[in-house]
């Protein structure tokens, strides 16, 4: 099967994820649509690693669900923060600061 | 390696700033005498200054040069010609008597915290308005003559904001707010300005690849400056416009009246008399000597703006209600004058406007401090409310005459031989210009005319019934000028045999000659 | 390359491979850890940080910290000093630990003036002069207890009891780290992972103000959120670059880009050929570096991630992190993708018009000293690009040297912010300043003088950072930009004169703020701006020389 | 000898200088030493003609250089005197006459506690003068020119607390500044042409200039004459110019300062002689300026202003002379001689008569003061037979002289000048016999007659300021102010005689001036006898209407033509509408155009990008979302912008 195939389905998700970000309102849900990009990513880095043969793509895969799990920590951190404050997660409902 | 000297004239008054600004808050009359003393030594260091340029010699004298910003191109070079010798001197001629005329206008109100020191910020910052107006004055080259050009604008922008006429139409919040919108208003005409100056600059560099005068001369001389007509003619106009802003000339001319009628007296006088005539100045050294293609190119505009300038200034001052507004049009008519003789590119003309840059400051300085004295008695700028104060006050009135006539240049005051040098140059190369111009001798006459009627002669009005005459410390600064107001008109080849020789150069950068008469008179 | 030798490729790393095959030996890698001692110092340092957070009693963690932070930022910085003066600037310049990290004259520059905004932002961080006194101790501009509800009993409890998050400096540390290998960075992933690794502290930093909460933790989402979708674009940009040359190693992709690469094996022949991927790539990796550096219209977090974030924190991200991203961003444009100038020059033309005019005109409406810096230093942003597209080595060491400016201008102009304080906490809101020159006449000097070289007036840094950038420009061809850049400094002077003249000249309001004392350390932090504000802007040549030798890449 | 020039000029200089810095301490002595330095400087003169009688007709001429004043380049303008015929004779009429109403004005003055500036202003005056008339290049003339322009305008408004004063001050100096236009055209005109703007150089090489230019800097030189000499068009200040003391209107707006027109035209004869279009100009203003003013004249009822008129038309004669090139150059000069001594005369009685009538003008409440006041009555009269020309007193030479020279002029302009000089002659005789009867003559209608003054508007300001209401006490003047009217009476008798014998005047002048003897078509007796005749006519005019029957104190209505003769031929009112009216609109709307249009487009733009600002301000509206569309947004832009580069 042709690897390209993955690409295209990692620029659908990515394209996925970026849509959920901009249309969600709930942190979680719009974090989780990031993670959805990133994963997106890997992915097109495998493929691309199977077309070249060579491991550097999966190299990367590996760092990024690292980078992913430590923005997991982080990310839930401020958003349950900002929930306990507000008792909502909305993003929209976080908008003192504009104009 | 000499003494410095042309350094040294401008590093005085700024310790002298330095040094006035330190003064603790109780200290204030220590402060005035400070600044008097440091603005007095620059004045002497100015006359060694004089005494040392020899009329006849190179181009440049005194010169000094050392590397500074070798990535810009950029060297800390100074050097005076006959221009900037007669500049510079009138400069430091000045400011003791600005300072002596705004001797009590900083003084700090009751309601004041007793922290905040006005006095010594005011006199500090006209000692450094004086270094950096001086500096530039010096400058040869291209660089460190914009950076003092731009950096001037800040003292000067605090002294026209932070120090307001106390004698102001309305509520202390009004005078205010009337007062930082001239001072706003004022920065960002000078600083738009200066920033299309920098892109032009900037052009400069890319082109010569130096910002030294010499060089460019040099390289001028040597053919190997490779200017393109169009790129020449942009950075004339770059150029051009900030001296247009300062100048100032029509239509960049509406700031003055605003800063010159809100500020307190003496800084109106700095800004007219001083500070302006760094642009026309500069038009003379800069774009005439950098760019004589694109000047010339440029002439006829620029002409029809200053016969603008010197006609809708004048018809301006004479529908102005307000003293001080009033002499602001005034000087814009006269910088028409100036800007007029510059391009006339004739040897009377610049002459001319040389020394029309010299007598303008004296002439203004005169009109507009006598008036200053005037104001603080009566507490208002507005003509309609005075009135026969030559009943109670006839040396005030005398005085206020004399400066009045020389605005409207009468022969035997200073303003009359450059004003004529200025027609007759012009005349010489444009006769029709010429003959537009001379009708500003009429307007003068009548709006200084009128405003002596109004405010000096008739009923003696029963607000300035009891106004006291001149004291000795307003004496002192009103008959030095008129002295040298009369010297000057009736002796001013002192001024000329130093003006000339730069002239000649001027004319060589553009090279010009004068146009010859039609029949050569029998001698 | 097929699936089946792919395969073959594992098993043959599993079974005992015959010798000579690749990867038959595994030959440890060099780590020149001489050359990375700058990092590792800072990273150690912020390791060290942890443990003491974990066993240093409570009350000696702030004295503790903050020494192991401080002797940690100078050490990095001797070190860089000494990497300079033995030449790795220069002569010596080189690629290290197996091509991640390059040694060279660019990132030793920029590293270095990292360090020292940071030490200045470690001062302000330190800073427990400026509020009140609570029940008996000392607080600084951080929560007492990041952790609780703002307004919570819990808080108070922690307020009482005294409670300080001194986790702020190992974060910061980590922070210092990843900026310092960002612009050091020499592969794609390290790019990326530098780039989290000062990221996701900054994220938490933001959060932990201790006035203004909710609006901290709302910056802190913000930022969160937006550069976690930025940094996925990012990533996404260098999945597409490796497709297209089959390696994230800047050298190698510059190679493929040049086209002067040898052995092209049939699969990089078929991904060379496809252009898309190479500019879509590009394209995504621009975005997320100008995300970082804040350029127009990737800048709509720095507005109210300035604002919310704790001045201090704001402070050293807007000087810190500006510096890095644009170290990284001239990397990358100048050894990565110098093939594509004539791709990637126009398209950023155009961003840094839209940033010069957009960050200036914004600017002009803003109410909150603290928005009106962030509009200021996107505008300036704007600016440091123009330099950025000169692409001439000239623009190199101009952006350096822009950058060297700015950043002090920056934190010393936030660290007098941090001084300006109402009973609310810091009275950011320009009303507030009214008069403050009446009141005490120092600050507002200290304070005109930053705004003046923000608006790049003569004999302040900013002019001279200013003329080189835009010379730079022009002779790089882009007299357009210096025109707008002219036109632009002109709309934002307008902002700055209008923050002196409430200051100078509108009478002081009645229930005005206090301006406090501050501590030693503020002091410093603000003199440090003074001092270098005015000496780059009068005696600038030494600098100069040092950006100049400095603006080579090594590749 | 020629050394003396300067100190000619010194003398008086030195005593404004001292007056005006002195202070009140010299109000004392002002006055004396006032009058001492008039006196000296007429003596130097008197020395000077001495020396200069001395020596042949040819080298005359005496040339004094103090120093360079204005050099650049080729212009070059020294501060230089020369005093040939012409200036002396001028130097002798200044000083004489200027040391006589020094004296008088002692008297005339004595109540004034501002007298010792009187007396500075006055020596001003004189050194001005002086110079004006001793310079030896057009532009220390020009410096000369504007200080008695000056000095007029100190004098004129000396009484600034009357606001008619001071805005007649004002108008005077304006109006001069208008023909200064004139004169400063004329002398860059010079410049350009000659390469410089000395009278040698100048006059000597002017045949060599183009015609064109040559006509060009005479009709300049002819404005700058119009406006000093209050010649039509520039006529108008001169009647406001009697606001100043009685003494001034003597000294400088009848005998010297407005006669520097005819002095500047004269003095650049040779220039008008090869440009003659100038000249027929010159002839055409002078000719319509003698019958305005005489008109003028007969209307006023303002004895100051009626003798004002009578010296407009008296300078228009001297014009048209002077227009007439070498055959009129020396009669315009001697006629300006005559008429300094009796146009003098008559203003120092008329002054004489104020003096005793509480500062009346309105010669409608004179009458019959011959008995009060003998001595100004005399003199009074002989200066009035002298201007209307009575046989053997000065005018009549002078001014026949003129007459015949008029008709010389040759061919049609030579009889319509010559008519208009006779026509002028009975005018004069008309209005001057006039005023004689109204003063002099007839009941005393200023008795119990302290009605409301009349609805003459020239005279209201007086009336308001000195008109006092009670009956006045005619009575003859101090020595001081009569002695003055004497000496200047025995001139204005004599001295036409004195000079017309022998063309004794014209040969004097003849080698600055060239002098050629008019030729008129019809015979000189014939023309002497029209004269005559013509003067009778008038005499018996006036008689018929002001001697016969009474005159009205409040003045009869009077026809179209006088009702407009009374408001200056309504030339004030043109000026009115059309200058002040016209200029107050233009200023107004510049300011409006200044502030609304040239600062309006500035703030403008200032506020749209303000606008723009709030606009995009909204943009940043706090939602992280919308945020992330920007990003989503650019990216897809910045994706596009590099594959459309690509692609083209």
């Amino acid at each position: 099967m042709n690897p390209v195939n993955y690409l295209y389905l990692a620029a659908l998700l990515f394209t996925i994820g970026a849509a959920g970000v901009l249309i969600r309102r709930n942190a979680i849900v719009v974090f989780m649509c990031v993670e959805l990009m990133l994963n997106a990513c890997n992915l097109s880095l495998v493929a691309f690693s199977r077309m070249h043969g060579n491991l550097d793509g999966q190299i990367i895969a590996f760092f990024t669900m690292v980078v992913a799990a430590a923005e997991v920590v982080v990310g839930l951190a401020i958003i349950v923060s900002l929930f306990r404050a507000r008792h909502t997660a909305s993003v929209d409902d976080a908008s003192l600061m504009k104009l | 390696m000499s003494f410095p000297l042309l350094t040294a004239t401008a590093v005085l008054p700024a310790a002298g700033a330095i040094l006035t600004a330190a003064v603790p808050a109780a200290r204030r009359t220590v402060a005035k005498w400070l600044a008097l003393l440091f603005s007095l030594g620059t004045l002497a260091l100015a006359a060694i200054v004089l005494v040392r340029f020899e009329p006849g010699g190179d181009r440049y004298q005194l010169t000094e040069s050392h590397s500074w910003i070798k990535d810009f191109g950029v060297r800390y070079e100074l050097g005076v010609d006959g221009i900037g010798v007669a500049l510079i001197a009138l400069t430091a001629l000045l400011i003791p008597f600005v300072i002596m005329a705004g001797w009590n206008d900083a003084d700090p109100l009751e309601t004041q915290s007793k922290r905040w020191r006005p006095t010594q910020g005011f006199f500090a910052l006209i000692l450094m308005v004086e270094a950096m107006v001086i500096l530039s004055f010096e400058a040869t080259d291209v660089f460190l003559f914009y950076i003092f050009f731009e950096a001037m604008l800040i003292p000067m922008y605090f002294l026209i904001g932070g120090f307001g006429d106390r004698a102001h139409a309305g509520t202390d919040e009004a005078a205010a707010t009337q007062r930082s919108y001239a001072a706003v208003k004022f920065l960002l005409y000078n600083l738009v300005g200066g920033l299309i100056m920098l892109a032009a600059v900037i052009g400069l560099y890319v082109v010569a690849g130096t910002f030294s005068l010499s060089e460019i001369a040099e390289m001028r001389a040597a053919g190997t400056l490779e200017m393109s007509t169009n790129v020449e003619r942009l950075l004339f106009l770059g150029f051009f416009f900030a001296f247009a802003v300062k100048a100032p000339l029509w239509p960049l001319h509406t700031w003055l009246p605003n800063a010159m009628g809100e500020a307190t007296t003496p800084v109106a006088v700095l800004i007219t008399a001083v500070v302006d005539k760094v642009g026309t100045f500069a038009m003379l050294r800069f774009c005439l000597q950098l760019f004589p293609e694109a000047s010339k190119w440029a002439t006829p505009v620029v002409l029809v703006l200053a016969l603008v300038s010197i006609v809708y200034g004048a018809l301006l001052a004479v529908g102005q209600r307000d003293i001080k507004r009033l002499i602001a049009y005034a000087s814009i008519s006269h910088f028409g004058f100036i800007i007029l003789g510059i391009f006339a590119m004739t040897s009377q003309g610049q002459s001319g406007a040389t020394l029309y840059m010299v007598n303008h400051g004296l002439s203004t300085a005169a009109l507009m401090l006598v008036a200053g004295f005037l104001i603080s008695r009566r507490g208002s700028r507005l003509i309609a409310d005075y009135g026969g104060v030559q009943k109670v006050a006839p040396l005030l009135a005398g005085t206020f005459l004399i400066g009045g006539l020389a605005t409207l240049s009468l022969p035997g005051l200073a303003p009359f031989v450059s004003e004529f040098l200025v027609l007759v140059g012009v005349f010489a190369a444009y006769p029709v210009v010429g003959i537009v111009a001379t009708t500003g001798i009429v307007l003068a006459a009548l709006y200084v005319l009128v405003l002596y009627q109004r405010t000096m002669t008739g009923p003696v009005k029963a607000e300035v019934s009891g106004m006291p005459d001149l004291k000795a410390r307003e004496l002192a600064v009103a008959v030095p000028l008129i002295v040298l107001l009369i010297g000057l008109g009736v002796y001013p080849k002192p001024l000329t045999d130093i003006v000339n020789p730069a002239i000649t150069h001027t004319m060589q950068d553009v090279n010009k000659q004068d146009p010859k008469p039609e029949v050569e008179a029998a001698k | 390359m097929s699936a089946t030798s792919v395969h073959t490729l594992w098993t043959s790393l599993a079974a005992a491979p015959p010798p000579g095959t690749p990867g038959a030996t595994f030959d440890a890698p060099t780590i020149e850890y001489a050359q990375l001692a700058p990092i590792l110092i800072v990273v150690g340092a912020a390791v060290l940080g942890v443990l003491a957070e974990a066993f240093v009693p409570r009350k000696g963690r702030y004295y503790v910290q903050l020494f192991i932070a401080v002797v940690a930022i100078a050490a990095a910085f001797a070190a860089i000093i000494g990497l300079a003066t033995s030449g790795f600037a220069t002569t010596k310049a080189q690629i290290v630990a197996e091509g991640a990290i390059a040694v060279d004259g660019p990132a030793l520059f920029l590293q270095g003036t990292i360090l020292l905004a940071s030490l200045v932002a470690v001062f302000t961080f330190a800073e427990r002069r400026l509020d009140p006194v609570s029940h008996g101790n000392r607080v600084d501009s951080f929560a007492a207890d990041a952790a609780a509800v703002p307004g919570s009993a819990a808080e108070k409890a922690a307020v009482k009891a005294g409670f300080a998050t001194t986790e702020v400096f190992p974060l910061a540390m980590f922070a210092v780290a990843g900026l310092l290998a960002f612009p050091a960075a020499n592969d794609l992933l390290t790019l990326f992972i530098a780039l989290e690794v000062f990221s996701l502290p900054l994220y938490l930093l933001c959060a932990v103000a201790r006035r203004k909460r909710l609006m901290s933790q709302e910056a802190a989402v913000k930022y969160f959120l937006l550069g976690a979708f930025s940094s996925a674009f990012l990533l996404f940009g260098i999945a597409l670059l490796y497709g297209y040359a089959g390696s994230v190693s800047y050298a190698k992709i510059a190679d493929v880009v040049d086209g002067t690469v040898q052995q092209i094996d049939p699969a990089l022949a078929g991904t060379m050929g496809n252009d898309a991927l190479l500019l879509i790539g590009m394209a995504m990796i621009l975005m997320g570096l100008l995300f970082k550096v804040g350029a127009v219209p990737f800048h709509m977090w720095t507005p109210d991630v300035y604002q919310g974030a704790p001045t201090p924190v704001t402070g050293f991200m807007a000087a810190a992190t500006k510096v890095a991203a644009f170290g990284a961003l001239l990397r990358l444009l100048y050894v990565v993708l110098p093939g594509l100038t004539w791709d990637w020059r126009p398209v950023l033309w155009g961003v840094a018009i839209v940033t010069m005019l957009g960050g200036a005109i914004v600017a002009i409406t803003q109410t909150d000293i603290k928005r009106l810096l962030a509009y200021s230093s996107i505008a300036h942003g704007g600016f440091i690009l123009a330099g950025v597209i000169a692409a001439t080595p000239d623009g190199i060491s101009s952006v350096l040297f822009y950058l060297l400016a700015y950043s002090f201008v920056t934190i010393g102009a936030f660290a007098v912010v941090t001084l300006v304080r109402d009973a609310g906490g810091e009275a950011t809101h320009l009303s507030k300043w009214a008069g403050l020159g009446r009141r005490s006449p120092l600050v507002a000097a200290v304070f005109a003088v930053f705004l003046l070289a923000f608006a790049g007036i003569p004999l302040t840094s900013g002019f001279s950072g200013k003329f080189a950038v835009f010379k730079a420009a022009a002779e790089g061809g882009a007299g357009v930009l210096v025109v707008v850049g002219v036109l632009s400094s002109a709309i934002a002077a307008f902002f700055y004169i209008r923050v002196i003249v409430l200051m100078f000249f509108s009478e002081p309001k009645a229930d005005g703020p206090t301006v406090a004392v501050p501590s030693v350390l503020t002091m410093a932090a603000i003199g440090v701006g003074v001092a270098v504000t005015l000496v780059l802007g009068v005696a600038p040549q030494y600098f100069l020389d040092l950006a100049g030798q400095a603006g080579t890449f090594v590749r | 000898m020629e050394n003396l020039i300067a100190l000619l000029v010194a003398a008086p200089l030195l005593g404004a200088a001292v007056l005006l810095c002195g202070g009140r301490r010299l109000d004392r002595a002002g006055h004396w030493l006032g009058t001492l330095l008039a006196a000296a400087s007429f003596g130097i003169g008197a020395v000077l003609f001495f020396d200069m009688v001395g020596k042949d007709a040819g080298d005359r001429a005496l040339h004094q250089k103090l120093f360079s004043w204005v050099p650049v380049a080729d212009f070059q303008a020294d501060i230089a005197f020369q005093l040939d015929q012409l200036s002396m004779t001028f130097v002798l009429l200044i000083t004489g006459v200027g040391t006589l109403i020094h004296v008088y004005s002692i008297g005339y003055m004595e109540h004034d506690e501002r007298r010792r500036r009187f007396f500075g202003y006055l020596n001003l005056f004189l050194a001005a003068m002086l110079l004006l008339v001793v310079a030896d290049n057009y532009l220390l003339l020009y410096f000369g020119w504007e200080g008695v322009g000056l000095a007029s305008y100190l004098l004129i408004g000396f009484w600034q607390h009357k606001p008619s004063a001071a805005t007649a001050a004002k108008k005077a100096f304006l109006v001069n500044r208008v023909g200064d236009i004139g004169l400063s055209i004329a002398i860059m005109l010079m410049f350009t042409t000659f390469g410089t703007f000395a009278f040698g150089p100048v006059l000597g090489a002017a045949e060599g200039a183009s015609e064109g230019k040559l006509t060009a800097i005479g009709l300049m030189l002819l404005l700058a004459a119009c406006g000093k000499s209050a010649q039509v068009p520039l006529q108008s200040w001169l009647g406001d110019a009697m606001e100043g003391p009685t003494p001034v209107s003597a000294l400088i707006h009848a005998a010297t300062m407005v006669t520097a027109g005819v002095y500047l035209i004269v003095r650049s004869g040779a220039i008008f002689n090869a440009a003659p279009d100038a000249q027929l100009v010159v002839t055409v203003v002078g000719a319509v300026t003698l019958l305005f003013g005489a008109i003028v004249g007969c209307a006023k009822d303002d004895i100051k202003k009626a003798l004002a008129g009578s010296t407009m038309s008296q300078i228009g004669y001297m014009i048209l002379a002077a227009g007439l090139g070498p055959i009129g150059y020396a009669f315009a000069i001697m006629h300006l001689v005559t008429h300094g001594f009796f146009k003098a005369g008559l203003f120092l009685g008329a002054g004489s008569v104020m003096h005793g009538m509480n500062d009346e003008v309105d010669m409608r409440k004179y009458g019959g003061l011959r008995k009060y006041m003998p001595v100004t009555f005399v003199t009074f009269g002989l200066g009035y037979l002298a201007i209307i020309g009575f046989p053997g007193l000065s005018g009549f030479f002078s001014k026949d002289k003129i007459i015949e020279a008029a008709f010389a002029a040759g061919g049609a302009q030579g009889w319509i000048l010559g008519a208009a000089t006779l026509l002028g002659a009975g005018l004069t005789a008309f209005y001057m016999t006039r005023v004689m009867l109204m003063t002099f003559f007839g009941e005393e209608r200023w008795r119990n007659k302290a009605t409301a003054s009349p609805a003459e508007p020239d005279v209201e300001p007086a009336a308001q300021t000195h008109g006092s209401h009670s009956e006045p006490h005619p009575h003859e003047s101090p020595k001081s102010m009569t002695i003055p009217m004497i000496v200047l009476a025995f001139g204005s008798v004599f001295a036409g005689g004195f000079f017309a014998i022998g063309d004794r005047f014209a040969n004097w002048l003849a080698p600055v001036t060239r002098f050629e003897h008019p030729h008129p078509p019809i015979s000189v007796p014939v023309i002497t006898g029209a004269t005559i005749v013509v003067l009778l006519l008038g005499v018996a005019a006036a008689y018929l209407q002001y001697g016969r029957k009474p005159v009205p104190v409040v003045a009869p209505r009077g026809s179209l033509l006088t009702r407009a003769a009374r408001r200056d031929l309504l030339q004030d009112d043109f000026n009115h509408v059309v200058l002040v009216r016209g200029g107050e609109h233009l200023t107004r709307s510049l300011v409006y155009l200044d502030h609304s249009v040239v600062d309006g487009v500035v703030n403008g733009t200032a506020a749209s990008v303000g606008g723009l600002s709030g606009r995009l301000r909204k943009l940043q509206n706090g939602y992280a979302r919308s945020y992330a569309v920007s990003m989503f947004g650019g990216t897809a832009i910045l994706i596009a912008a590099t594959l459309l580069m690509r692609a083209v």
